[in-house]
Order: C-alpha cells, then structure tokens, then sequence
C-alpha cells in the first residue's frame, strides 16, 4: 500500500487489511469454543466491520472521484499543495 | 536643655534653607549661621552635664534587633563637639563672606548645616548602626559640598572620588559592625563593653582582630588613611571654608573619634593595635614626604592633614585615645586657621591657589599673614604653641611603646617643619610672583576675626587649664627632655632648611618627580579603575551578553526553534511518507511496548 | 465584599470603564488615590487591632473547589500590608506621571490598573492559586503594553519578557505545586496558604530542598535573579515608563513576597542543604555579576534595569538568612526598592520625553539647566544606593544585620556572602554617582542646554520621596506590623524547637 | 428516559433536517443551522434528565452502552461542539460557496455535523468493543465528508484524501487490536475484559501487543505522536468549522474511548508504578508518547505561520497533556481519578478553541487566507475580535483565571503527584513554547500595524456567541466548581 500512488489501489489495500483483520478475528471466534460453539461476538464483529468497510469505501469513492473530476488524476505524490 | 537639641538645630535648619526659603541665599545664610551658633551655645551650656539617652528607636524588632538613636554625652563626645561647633560657627562666619557672590549660597548653606547634623551625629551616637548612619550622611554632605562648583569637571570629579573612596572604607565598617552584631547581638557601645568585660564569649582572638580591623577600614576612608588618602587632595576642589571645616578639623577626624569610641576594642586586640599603629605612621610619613613637593597652597594644608591624621591614627593604635583625641582637639584649631587663613590669601588673589604665583603677601595682609604664622608654629610644634603639647604626647607615647614608629614620628616633624617653613616663605616673603599677588588687600573683617580667635585658641589651648575648660581629653604624660629635645631639633633643623632653601626663590630649584606625583598613587587607582574596574565590567558585561544572553538563553531558544523547524520537516505533505512514518511509528510503538521493558 | 475585595475589584473596574471610554486619566487618578487611601486607611486600621490566629487582618474565604481546596480567600498581614502599600502608592505616582495627552494613553492608564490590581491581589491572596494567578495576569498588561506602547527595539524586548517570564511561570507553578501537594495534610490536597502553614514543616529535609530549589528558580526568573536576569535590561529599556514603573517597582516583588511568604516558614530546613548554597551562589551573581554590567552601562534607562537587577540580589540574602531580622530587612527592601526605582525610572522617563536621549554621552550639565530636577533625580539615586535616611538604607542593614544574626563565631557560607554582597554598596555609589556625574554635573551638553523639563514629575517624586523618607526615618511603623521573634513565623525551625511554646505545642500535635 | 433515547432524537434531528432541505430549500443555510441547533439545545437539556442502566440488566442494549457520568458529561461536550459547529458553519457558508460551484449546496453540511454528533455521543458511551467500533466509525465517516466538503478545492480534497487513507489505517489497526484482545479475553465488553485480564497470567506479551494496536488506533483519532502528521494538512485543507469540530469533538470521543480502554487494562486493583507488571509498562508507554506528543507539538508549533496549523500542533501538544494526565493513572494525593482530570481539560479545551476558530472563521470570511498576518492589526480593526481571540490563546497558553489553566494545573499536579519529573520538565517546556506561539497571534494582533483599515462585520449572533464563550473561558476558570460538580 504503501509504495502505491494510485489512490483507487491504496483504497483496495485497505480492504484488504480490514479483511485480513477480520479472518483474525473469525479465527479467534473459532478457537473459543465454548460448549463445543464457538464465541459468536467475534463473529457478530466481523459483520459490522464488514458493513463498516463498505460504508467507508463509498465515502472513499466518492472523495476519489471528486479528486479525479478536479485534478484529472488520483495520483497521490501530486497531493502536496500544503504550506507549512 | 538636652544634648537632643544638638540633633535638631541644624536638621531644622536643613528644613528651613530647603523647603522653607525659596533657595533666598541671605536668608539661608542667617539660618543656617543661626542653628549652628545655637548649638555651640547648646554646646557650652551642657558642658557640665553627663548623660545618655535614647531620642528614638530606629529599629525595635522584639528582642532580636535593637537600633536606637541614642545619644550619648560624656567627656569624649563633649570635647569633640566643642570642636565641631566652635569651628563650625568659625567657618560659618568666615563663608558669608567668601561666598558672597556664590550663586548657590543657600545650597551651600543647607549643605553646611546637613553636614553639622551628621557630624553632631557621629559625635553623639551611643551605638555602632547609628553612627554608620551619621558617617555616611556625613560623607553625602562632604560629597555635596566637594561638588558645589558641579559644571567644573574637576569638582564633580572630585566629590565622585571621595564618596567612593569612602564607600570603600565604609565597606570595611560596615562588615566589623556586622561581625560584632553577630558575636554579641547587640551594637550599642556600651552592650560591647559589657561584652567585651564579660570575656567576650563566643568570639576567637582573630575574629576579634578581624572585627576591630574592619571597623578600623571605615576609620582608613574617612581619616583618609593611606591607601584610601587620594580623595582628600582631591576635594581640595572644594570652596575654602569647607576644606577648613571638613577636610582639616572635623570631619576627618571622624575616624580618630570613631576609633577612640571603640577603643575598648582596638586594646583588646594587639594584633588590631599594631596594625593601626603602622598605618597611621605609615600615612603621616607618606603624607608628609608628599607635601613637600606641592604648589597648591590647599593641597599642601591637605596633605599636612593626612600626615597629622596619621599621627593620631598612630597614636590611637599605640593605646592612647586621650593623646590623639588632644591632638585632634588642639589640630583641629590650628588647621582650620590655616586652612581659613589660605581661603583669606585665595580670595585675595582672586581665586589663584598656586603658590609660585603669590609672594610678599606679608606686607599686603599682615592680620592674616600673623594668623597664619601662628597656624604654621602650632603645626610644626613651636615649644609653648598648642600644637606642641600635643604632639610632644604622641612623642612619648611612641617612644614607649615602639621605637621604630617614634622614628617615623620624629622624622615627620622634620618634614612638617620643612614644608611649612617653605610654603610661608615662597607664599608671604619676598616679592609678588604675579599681578594678582600684587594687587591683594586684607580681607574684610568679618574674615579675619575667624582668623584671629582661631589664632588664639591655637597658642592657648593647648595649656592644661584652658583644655580642661573646654572638656579635651588630656592624655596622662610625663615631661620627657629627650622627647623635647628631639622635637626641637627637627623642628628647627626643618624649619632651617626650609627657610634657607625657599627664601627669594622664583620657583622650585629641584623638583623630585616621585614627591611631586605624590607616588604615583592617583596615575595608579586610576589605571586600576579604567582597566581593572571598567575593563572587568566591560569584559564581564560582554560576558553576559554572549554567554547567558547568548548562549544559554540565545542558544536554548535557537534550539528550540531549531528542533521545532526540524520537526516541521517530517511533515512533509506527502501522503506516501505519512503511511510511511505511520508504519514506521506502529513498528516503534508495538517494539517498545511488547518487548522493551 | 470586604475592603480587601475592594483594593483588588475597583482598578478592574476602572481598567474596564476606561476601555468602554471613561476619560482615562481622571479615572485612573481617582482609583489610584481611592485606593492609596484605602491602604493608607487599612495600615493605621491595623495598627491598633489584634490580627486573627493566622496573623492575618481582614480574612475572608469563600470555597471555589471542594477539593483540590481553592478558596477565593484574602486576608492581609503586615508583610501583605507594606506591599498594599507599596503598590497603591507607586500606582498612584505612575498615574501622576504619565500625562493624559500621552500616545496610547487609554492602554497605558488601564495597564497601570490591571497591573495594579494583578499585584494587590498576588499580595493579598491568602490562597496559592489565586496568589499565582494573580500575579500572572498582572503579566498580560506589562506584556501587551511594551508591545504596543514601548519605544526602541520594543517588539524584540516584549517578545522576550513574554517568552521569558512565561517559562518562569511555568517553572514556579511546578514548584508552588510540588508544595501544595506535599505540604497539604491528610485532610486534602489544599491551597490555602494557613492551612499549608498550619501542617507545615512536616517535610523531610531533602523534599525541602528540592521545592525550596523550585521555589527559588521559579519566583527568581520572575525577580531576574542571576543568571536568569538577561530579560531585565532590555525590557525595562524599552517599557513605557509607567509599566517600567509598575513592574520593576511593584510587580516584581512579588516572587521575593513568595519566597518569604511560603518559602522561609514552610522549608526550615532548606536553610541547611546545597539549595541554599545555589541561592547563595547566584545572588552574589546578582550583586557582584550584574553590578558590574551596570557600571559598564552608558545609558540611563538599561543602568536603572540592570541596578534595579543587582539590588534584587539584596533581598535574596534577606529571604536566604531565613531569620527574623533578615526577613523583615527584605520586606522593608522589597518596599524601598520598589519606590526608589519607580522613582527613577519615572524620571527617567521625563527625560527621555523632554530631552530626547538617556544616553550618558549626549546629557550633561542637567544640574544648572534644572536643578529642582537635578535635586529630586538626587535623592532617588541616593536612596536607590543605600543612604541613611531612606528606606533602602534600613532595609540593606537590616538584611546584612539578619545574615550575622548568630553566627556563633565561625565565619559560614551566609557570612562569606554577606561580606561579598557588601561590596555591592561600593559598586553601586560607582554607576550611581557616574551616571549623577554625566548626567547632571559637569558642562552643559548640547542636548541639555536649554532643554526644559516639562511640569508634571514634581508631585509624584515628592510623593515616593516622602514615603522613602518616612519609612527610613521610623522604619518600626512597618517593623511593628512583622512578627519579631522568629517563632512568630508558625512552623519555623525556632517553633520546633521551642516546644515549651504553646504554639510550637500545637504544631507538634498536628505532626503526628 | 433512557440515556440511549438522546442519540435516537439527534439522529432523528438530523433525518429531519435533510427531509426539510430537501423539500424548504428556501429555508437556507441559517434556517437549517437554527433549527439543528435548536433541537441540540433541547437535547442538551434534556441530558441531566435521563437515566443509566437499570439496576437488572434488561435489555440487551445496556451490553453494548453505559450512560455513567462521564458519558453524560461528554455527550454534554458533543452537544454544545456540535451547536458551535453549526453556528460557525453558518458564518462560513460563504466562503464555502466560492468552492462548490452551481449544483452544490450547502445544506448537508450543516447536516453532517448531527449525525456526527449523535456517533460522538454514542462513542461517549460505547463500552463494548463492537459498539466503541461502530460509532467510532459513524464519526469518522462523518467526518471524511466534511473535510472532503469543498469539492472545487485543492486543498480540502487533498485533506480528505489523506484523512480517508490514514483514517482507514488506522481502522484497520483498532479491528486488529480488537481481534487481539477479543483473542485473549474471549470478550468484547470492556468490563468484563477488564475483570477477565485480572485474571490472566503470563500472557503480558500478547496483551501488550493488543494495546499497543489499540493505541495506534486512538493514537490517530487523539493525534499523538507518532501519528499526528495527518493533523497539520487535514486542518489545513478542511472548512475551518470542521478542523473545529475535529480539534474538539473527535478529539474528546477519542480520547474517552481511549481512557475507558486504558482503564480497563489497568484495571482498579491501585497498581503503583515500577513494579514491572504489564500494567506499569502500559502506563510506562502512555507517558512517552504523551512526552513525544508534547514536545513535537509544541516545537514544531513555533515556525508555523498560518493559524490553522499553528492550531493543529496547538492541538497535538494539548494532546499530549492529556495523555500524560491519563498515564497518570492513580494520583494518590488528588481526589481526581485521571479520567476526570482528562475530561476537565477537554472540557476546558472546548470554548477556548472554538472560540479561537471562531474568530478566524470571521475573518476568513472578510479576507481571503489564514495566515496569522491575516490578524496583523485586529485590535485596531476590531477590538471585539481580538478580545475574544486574546482571551482565547490565553486560555490555551494556560495563563491563571482562565479555565485552560486550571487543565494544566490538574494535569501538573497528577503529574506530580506521580513523581513524573521528567515529563514534568518537558510539560513545562511544552507550556513555555506554548507562550511563545500563542503570543505570536497576539503579538500580531496589538503589536503589528494592521494591512487594512477596514472593520470587520460581526453579526449579532456571533457577537453574542463570541461573548459567551470568552465569558465562559473567564467563568469557568473561576469557577472550576462548574465543571467538576458536572463531571460528577
């Protein structure tokens, strides 16, 4: 992600990360059976991350194309308009 | 009637001429004249009374700290404050004359009653703080009067130096009284007596020497001791009078008064004795040395002071107040004679101090040529004169007790005999050396009734009746023929030597640089001050500015700019780096909290 | 409300209705002789009552927070009084000697209040955090108006005092904070200055040492104490003169008014350990480092900073004697320095304004020129100089006297200061006198000659000269209002051990 | 009423106020700011009335929802931010409007800031760490279309991107803390986790790991160090009413979940520091960063020239003092618990910078930048402005008598009373920069000659808003009774 500049594929990384932290937690679900089930907060988690994660990439798209229509471009190096 | 009045005579009179008169010269004059011939009546009226009393608590802080203004009014301040009056009213009475004209009259004679009060002050104080206080007022007044002509730089040079100069003693004074405060928690003169014949407790023998030395230091500045005299020449700047009153008869020798007070302390230390013993020889031949080679008519008398001051510092430091206390008694007569006597002749010649410019003034003031010859007899100890009585005490009192410094002494009045035989011959005998010298008169008479009642009471007060009427201090000595005969001859062979060498001369036949410099000690504290003092400050004022300034507080806030600017950079507005440091600061973060322990 | 609320409350006022428009110097001359004479009132009140358990007059407390205990709480005692008095009377000389035609005269008169009323209520508050507080917002105004209304380089120097006096601030906070927490008792953590001395000196000795050392950083970047003094020069230089007044005059005293109100009874036992020898340390740079800077200083305005600078070095010996005679010396020095130095720089000022320069070089003569002038400048440099007969000289005494206060013989590390720190009297007749000699003696300069000063210095001098008179001459009006025995002070090394002491009794009690 | 009915009514608010600009569009900007004020307003009082927990747990809302004190006091905080919000936007609409183009309106962006207030108040009391995720999330979300808002804009655009890219991050770091934790704990509520890690032993490793993601992740929505380098460009780039919204509201959600969090890993079993149990490290860890908050924040504040981001580290340094009031975790000699200290200095921080970002919204509105010069002269121009901004940096410069001392004074104290010198040492420095930079605006402001005579128009609402909040500034810091007896 980090050496992306496309800001379409740095957003496609995040989920991936959001992903990855999900199967950890359905994962640890998994290995705390109790009564022989497993522990379904973890997995009721993984739903909301999910739905979560879908909200925030079509804000994301949205600010991206936003971007795109006023710059032609989502290259992310070119963002250093910034004074400091 | 009580010694309190003395107090507030001339503190009234400092009132009225400064908030009361509209700075009218006459007016000031007449009170000023007034409160000070009040005092000297005061003066007279109590001289049969012995008290002490507390005017007013200065300072009361429970039992901790007791600083009264007290008064204390015994054999030793009365003799002392005849003096002080007496020449005072002299002088007071001679200045309406001579400073007829000053612009400033009525700030002279406000001064002038500012400093009677101070030294009434010194004079009456029955403890140490209160006497600071009175010496320091007294060295304000000396300050003021030194700077009366203040556009002339000389002038306002000169009070500079001697406020400073007497600081520097003051510094010394100040620390004794503090060490002694410290020892006995008390600073009256007579809870330090009490102390001090209850076996001192508490205190080592060095730290006794160290406190009786250090209030010695303040005796050093005032007395213009050597190697704090440079400011007595100097406030020779002065008007006349004021030389007279301050710089001969009272004033400087505050410091003997201040020693005698404290006499009980100096005898209880040899060490201290000793010390201020050699000192005081020390300066009186130094002093004298120097005055040989002098040209101003004032700065010869002043330096004759310092030597006389040395005699009586000696003399104080060999154990016997009552010899120096006389000497100062019958001193301070003759020399503020002089002194008068050489502000006549100045007037005369219109303000010329140089004596190679006078000449033949005998025949053009014979009143004050007779005044002053009898001035210069008591200084050189002409046998039967005041100045001879006492001196032949201080003699004797060297002779017994050290004879290296009865040496000195005797050499000293070879000294004194000479350079005032010199400065009445090239001042009084032969012919006019300039048009002014030509063209003197006598003064007026309200200058040279001064002169003459000074003239009297130099010849006569040195005889044991007379001193006793007026409440001197008799130092118990024998006749001594030795001692006699020594005096004689030095005073004659000085007095010869002097007459022979200077009589018709134009100028000086031989002029010894190192005399005539007065051993270089000016050229020397004046290099010390530019170079040691202003160097010092300039280097440690550069100091401040690059290093504390600068560097600490400079460089702590450049630093921090710095920092700051450094910190600035990591934000570069690169999204790229941001996640960059975001995963480098996860990294750091998860390192240090899971493994670093 | 009490009077006290008063004192502090009618200057806020005054300050706001000049801001709204009120004509500002006949508002801020009626507030400063209303207050001048409520003080006036307040001290011969005083004298003839009994003060509460505490010591204090006029005690009033009104709860802010439970706990942490903050109370709104004002009481005055005799050290609080002569610095009321202080205040009120240099506030009304600094209103007196800046005219009303003045540039920025609206900020400047209300500067002068709010000051004013930051310092009364810092000397007046019976409560830490009010005390700092106070002090603190007094800042805002000398700040602002060196900013605005300076001359010179003013930017660079407010800049610098903004900076400066903040860090110290924040370095004193810590210490007043490291004193609350560890000297309030059991009960809570409060800030009530009687309470802390009620449960004090139950420190042990090395906490004692490191507040004692906190405290004295703290309030002595605030009093410029060496080597934190480089603010001082510059500030005061380019400060308008009735800030320059009220600052160096009033304002600052209060870190000295800290140290012997929390300091010297609350931390007996610092007087032993090596924070007392860094005290001791640096106020010799005071007097003997900066007294030297000052001889070097060739104009008027920086030498008056840097002298006010060196004297602070006296009162820190006062507070470092930590006895009786010394701590009422610092507080007859904090009152003597104060008007003496307002004084000068109030003249200082008219200078400036009627003849264009400070500078020594430029000036000369002055005396002949205006000599009722040259008479008053006089006496203020005397005074500021330690001559008998004005307020500084008892002071100085008093703290020399306080610092061989039962020596016991040996010669310690208070006496070898002190004995260093006397020399300060001989350094400072040297700039004092040179800078009289430039000034006002010799030739007349160009820039004197024929320069009038304009009117208006006349009665505020006499007003401070009076007040410098009067206290040197019966320094006891102030004296009976301090305690005299070191046991009065509650909680002191002498109440330890005087057990037999009802008082100390009581406080071995609370001990346990 | 239960305390959950408040977040339900705000959200109602806010579907209401797009239901209304949808179909009043001539009520306006003002019309849509008055009315989602109002309704706050009405929230706001409605706050004291409600009711916690019912003593058996009934529903199984309560699992994932406290309504404690503390979370009623930070709803409270939420609220009036939120209120300011609106009205600063209102001022701002203007300047928005020069970047939106024609088809843009203004009106959701007077909306947004309900919603999100109902997620900060719900984060106030999320104490379950589903629920801490979600309206973490709303917030945040909330907040990328508010930074994003002025789409013809450099600037906010590129904020938005860099918000959204290291906001989603740092998303992905809190589910992974929460995986880690939930891996330990078996549990997802923070009670219960913190009873369940009392019980654990041997396994510090792994439980610091998961607070160390937990951190990351709260570390950026607090802005410490080293996560703050979004703070600077983002309140840059965003509308000036959202870097308010953002310096305040989400900086104070963040850090009630953050304290909450900590709380429950330290647990209330009163450990002392240095006995080298994951809990010490945990607050070994809190105080570094704060120390590194601190002084990055304050020294990289001074060169900065433009106030937003002079705000920004401003922020970020005040961040720091709170992290290191929450490190100290059991002042002994206080009667404040660190999480009250927390909640007073953010309570304190609130009116001093929308009062701040007030005045400079003002003044963007009449001039076109927000460099500090922009102030060059305001006391001349208008003295109300200055006034108000003059009593604002001093509140933030922490000078006595204003409420932002008394935050540093607390802070201060917990500091000490934990025996932190060193961090005291760099708080203090932190404070003495502070001085420094803070001054710089009043310096511009009285001591520099202004570029333009012209006085700037205040309206009467935001006079008198302006006023409050400078009284409250003043008020509060005298009466710090106030706030504490709410806290309480």
């Amino acid at each position: 992600m980090i050496i992306r500049r496309s800001a379409l594929v740095i957003l496609m990384c995040l989920e991936i990360m959001l992903s990855a932290a999900n199967l950890a937690l359905v994962a640890f679900s998994r290995f705390r059976l109790e009564a022989g089930l497993p522990d379904y907060d973890g997995q009721m988690l993984v739903f909301f991350v999910i739905t979560v994660a879908a909200a925030e990439v079509a804000v994301g798209l949205a600010i991206v194309v936003a971007l795109f229509r006023s710059r032609r471009t989502i290259d992310v190096t070119t963002l250093t308009s910034m004074s400091h | 009637m009580s010694p309190a009045l003395l107090l507030l005579l001339p503190l009234l009179s400092v009132v009225v001429i400064f908030f009361g008169t509209k700075w009218s010269g006459t007016l000031s004059a007449l009170v000023s004249v007034a409160s000070v011939a009040g005092s000297l009546g005061v003066t007279l009226a109590l001289f049969s009374t012995d008290s002490s009393m507390v005017a007013m608590n200065w300072i009361a802080l429970g039992d901790v700290l007791q600083v009264d203004i007290g008064l204390r009014w015994d054999r030793l301040a009365r003799g002392m404050m005849f003096v002080v009056t007496l020449v005072g009213t002299l002088v007071h009475v001679f200045s309406l004359a001579y400073m007829r004209e000053d612009e400033a009259k009525a700030r002279y004679f406000g001064c002038l009653s500012l400093f009677m009060f101070s030294m009434t002050g010194i004079v009456l104080a029955d403890n140490l703080v209160m006497m600071f206080i009175f010496w320091e007022l007294v060295g304000v007044s000396s300050y003021l009067l030194i700077g009366h002509w203040f556009t002339k730089a000389s002038a306002a040079d000169a009070a500079k130096k001697a406020f400073i100069t007497n600081r520097i003693g003051d510094f010394g004074f100040l620390i004794g009284i503090l060490m002694l405060f410290g020892l006995t928690g008390t600073v009256s003169f007579t809870g330090l007596e009490n102390w001090l014949a209850g076996g001192h407790a508490g205190a080592s023998a060095g730290l006794l020497t160290a406190a009786a030395l250090c209030l010695f230091c303040g005796a050093v500045g005032k007395s213009a001791q050597a190697p704090l005299h440079v400011w007595l020449p100097d406030a020779m700047e002065g008007p006349t009078p004021v030389s007279a009153l301050i710089h001969a008869a009272t004033m400087v020798a505050a410091g003997v008064f201040m020693l005698v007070r404290v006499g009980f302390l100096i005898e209880a230390s040899e060490t201290a004795g000793l010390v201020i013993a050699w000192v005081g020889g020390f300066t009186a031949l130094l002093a004298a040395l120097m005055a040989t080679q002098q040209d101003d008519i004032k700065k010869i008398l002043a330096y004759s002071t310092l030597s006389q001051l040395g005699y009586m510092v000696m003399v104080v430091g060999l154990g016997s107040g009552e010899a120096a206390m006389f000497h100062l008694y019958t001193h301070a007569f003759f020399k503020a004679l002089l002194f008068l006597g050489a502000g006549a002749i100045i007037y005369a010649c219109h303000h010329e101090q140089n004596i190679w410019k006078m000449g033949g003034l005998k025949t053009r003031m014979p009143i004050t040529f007779a005044a002053f010859g009898i001035g210069t007899l008591a200084l050189i100890a002409f046998p039967f004169t005041s100045g001879f009585f006492s001196k032949e005490a201080i003699l004797d009192i060297a002779l017994h007790e050290n004879k290296l410094l009865f040496l000195i002494a005797a050499g000293v009045a070879f000294l004194t005999a000479f350079y005032m035989s010199r400065l009445l011959v090239v001042t009084f005998l032969g012919a006019p050396r300039s048009e002014h010298a030509g063209h003197a008169k006598e003064v007026s008479v309200i200058m040279f009734v001064p002169l003459l009642i000074l003239a009297f009471l130099s010849v006569v007060a040195g005889y044991k009746p007379v001193a006793e009427l007026l409440q001197a201090q008799l130092p118990d000595v024998h006749w001594n023929w030795f001692v006699f005969f020594v005096s004689l001859a030095t005073m004659l062979a000085g007095a010869g030597l002097g007459f022979l060498r200077y009589l018709d001369k134009r100028s000086e036949p031989k002029v010894i640089p190192v005399l005539a410099n007065k051993f270089y000690f000016d050229e020397a504290y004046g290099w010390a001050v530019r170079n040691l003092q202003d160097g010092l400050a300039w280097v440690v004022r550069g100091l401040d500015a690059l290093f504390i300034d600068g560097l600490a507080v400079g460089g702590i806030t450049r630093l921090t700019e710095g920092v700051g600017c450094l910190f600035r950079r990591v934000i570069t507005g690169n999204l790229q780096a941001y996640s960059y440091l975001f995963g480098v600061g996860v990294f750091v973060l998860i390192y240090f909290t899971v493994f670093l322990r | 409300m009490g009077i006290l609320d008063i004192l502090i409350i009618l200057p806020v006022l005054a300050a706001a209705l000049i801001g709204f428009g009120a004509p500002a110097r006949v508002t801020a001359l009626a507030t400063a002789g209303v207050n001048f004479l409520a003080s006036l009132y307040l001290f011969f009140w005083c004298r003839g009552q009994v003060a509460d358990s505490a010591g204090y007059f006029f005690r009033t407390s009104t709860p802010i927070a439970e706990n942490p205990g903050i109370n709104w709480a004002l009481g005055v005692d005799g050290m609080a009084l002569v610095l009321v008095l202080l205040t009120t009377v240099v506030t009304l000389a600094a209103t007196l000697f800046t005219k009303g035609d003045a540039k920025h005269a609206r900020l400047l008169f209300s500067s002068i209040l709010l000051i004013a009323a930051g310092a009364l209520g810092a000397f007046l508050s019976t409560d830490i955090f009010f005390f700092y507080a106070f002090h603190e917002l007094a800042l805002v105004p000398t700040f602002l108006g060196i900013g605005i209304a300076g001359h010179g380089d003013r930017k660079a120097a407010a800049w610098k005092i903004t900076v400066y006096l903040g860090v110290g601030s924040m370095v004193l906070l810590i210490g007043l904070l490291g004193l609350v927490l560890h000297a309030s008792g059991a009960g809570g953590v409060t800030f009530d200055m009687v309470e802390l001395m009620a449960h004090g000196a139950t420190l042990g000795g090395a906490t004692q040492n490191w507040i004692f050392a906190g405290l004295f950083i703290g309030f002595g970047i605030l009093v410029s104490l060496f080597p934190f003094h480089s603010w001082a020069a510059p500030a005061y230089a380019s400060a308008p003169t009735p800030i320059a007044m009220m600052h160096a005059g009033v304002l600052k005293k209060f870190g000295l008014y800290g140290l012997l109100r929390l300091a010297v009874p609350l931390l007996p036992q610092a007087s032993q350990g090596w924070a007392i020898n860094l005290l001791l340390l640096l106020l010799l740079g005071n007097i003997l480092w900066v007294g030297l800077i000052t001889i070097a200083e060739r104009s008027l305005d920086t030498m008056l900073a840097n002298s006010s600078v060196m004297h602070m070095g006296y009162i820190f010996l006062g507070v470092a004697c930590f006895n009786v005679v010394g701590s009422s010396g610092a507080v007859l020095l904090m009152f003597a320095h104060g008007i003496s130095i307002a004084l000068l720089f109030g003249l200082c000022g008219k200078l400036r304004d009627d003849v264009g320069t400070v500078r020594f070089d430029m000036l000369g003569g002055l005396g002949s020129v205006a000599p009722g002038f040259a008479f008053v400048f006089g006496l203020g440099a005397f005074a500021s100089i330690g001559l008998p007969g004005f307020a500084n000289f008892a002071g100085e005494v008093m703290v020399f006297l306080g610092s061989f206060k039962d020596f016991g013989g040996e010669i310690g590390r208070l006496q070898v200061t002190a004995m260093l720190a006397v020399w300060g009297i001989v350094i400072s007749a040297v700039y004092a006198l040179r800078a009289y000699r430039n000034i006002f003696q010799g030739e007349v300069s160009a820039a004197s000659d024929s320069r009038v000063i304009t009117k208006g210095w006349r009665f505020p001098s006499y007003l401070l000269i009076a007040a410098l008179l009067i206290i040197g001459c019966f320094p006891n009006l102030f004296l009976n209002l301090l305690p005299s025995t070191d046991s009065a002070v509650p909680g002191s090394a002498a109440t330890a051990s005087q057990t037999s002491d009802h008082h100390g009794h009581d406080h071995d009690h609370d001990g346990h | 009423m239960p305390a959950y009915i408040l977040e339900l009514i705000v959200v109602g608010l806010g579907l209401i106020l797009l239901l209304l600009e949808s179909f009043l569009p001539r009520l306006g900007a003002k019309g849509l700011a008055a009315i989602g004020s109002v309704g706050l307003l009405v929230v706001l009082f409605l706050l004291p009335s409600v009711t916690g927990a019912p003593s058996e747990s009934t529903g199984i809302i309560w699992k994932f929802y406290s309504a404690d004190s503390l979370a009623l006091f930070y709803k409270g905080l939420a609220l009036i931010t939120t209120i300011l919000v609106l009205m600063m936007s209102v001022v701002y609409v203007p300047v928005m409007q020069r970047y939106l183009g024609t088809g843009g309106g203004v009106g959701e962006y007077l909306i947004l800031p309900v919603f999100t207030c109902a997620g900060l108040m719900w984060m106030a009391s999320a104490n379950d760490l589903t629920s801490i995720f979600v309206s973490l999330e709303v917030v945040t979300i909330g907040f990328y279309i508010m930074v994003a808002y002025m789409r013809r804009n450099v600037g906010s655009l590129e904020a938005g991107v860099k918000y959204l890219i290291l906001g989603a991050v740092s998303t992905g770091f809190l589910v992974y803390g929460i995986a880690f934790l939930f891996g330990v704990t078996g549990q997802t509520n923070l009670d219960v986790i913190s009873t369940v890690l009392g019980l654990l032993e041997g396994q510090d490793k792994i439980i610091l790991f998961s607070f160390a993601l937990l951190l990351v992740a709260f570390g950026f929505k607090v802005a410490a160090v080293p996560f703050q380098m979004w703070v600077p460009d983002v309140y840059q780039g965003a509308p000036t009413p959202t870097a308010a919204f953002l310096s305040v509201g989400s900086k104070a959600a963040g850090f009630i979940v953050l304290s909450r969090i900590v709380d429950a890993f330290l647990g209330d079993h009163g450990v002392q520091t240095g006995d080298g149990s994951y809990q010490d490290q945990i607050q070994r860890v809190l105080l570094v960063v704060a120390g590194a908050t601190i002084l990055f924040g304050s020294l990289a504040a001074i060169p900065q020239t433009n106030f937003k981001r002079l705000m920004a580290y401003s922020s970020i340094s005040h961040a720091g003092f709170i992290l290191l009031a929450l490190a100290c975790a059991y002042p002994v000699r206080m009667d404040m618990a660190s999480g009250e200290v927390v909640a007073f200095y953010l309570a304190a921080y609130l009116p001093m910078t929308m009062a701040a970002f007030f005045v400079l919204c003002i003044v963007r509105s009449s001039r076109g930048e927000e460099e500090i010069s922009v102030l060059d002269g305001l006391g001349k121009r208008s003295p109300f402005l200055a006034f108000v901004l003059l009593v604002s940096v001093m509140g933030l410069a922490g000078i006595p008598l204003t409420v932002g001392f008394l935050g540093k004074l607390y802070v201060f104290q917990a500091a000490l009373d934990q025996g932190h010198f060193v961090l005291l040492a760099i708080a203090t420095l932190g404070a003495a920069a502070g001085f420094y930079y803070y001054f710089k605006v009043v310096r511009s402001m009285y001591w520099n000659a202004p570029s333009d005579q012209d006085a700037i128009a205040v309206g009467t609402g935001s006079r008198v808003l302006l006023a409050l909040l400078a009284a409250a500034i003043i008020f509060l810091g005298l009466n710090q009774g106030i706030i504490l007896g709410f806290l309480r």
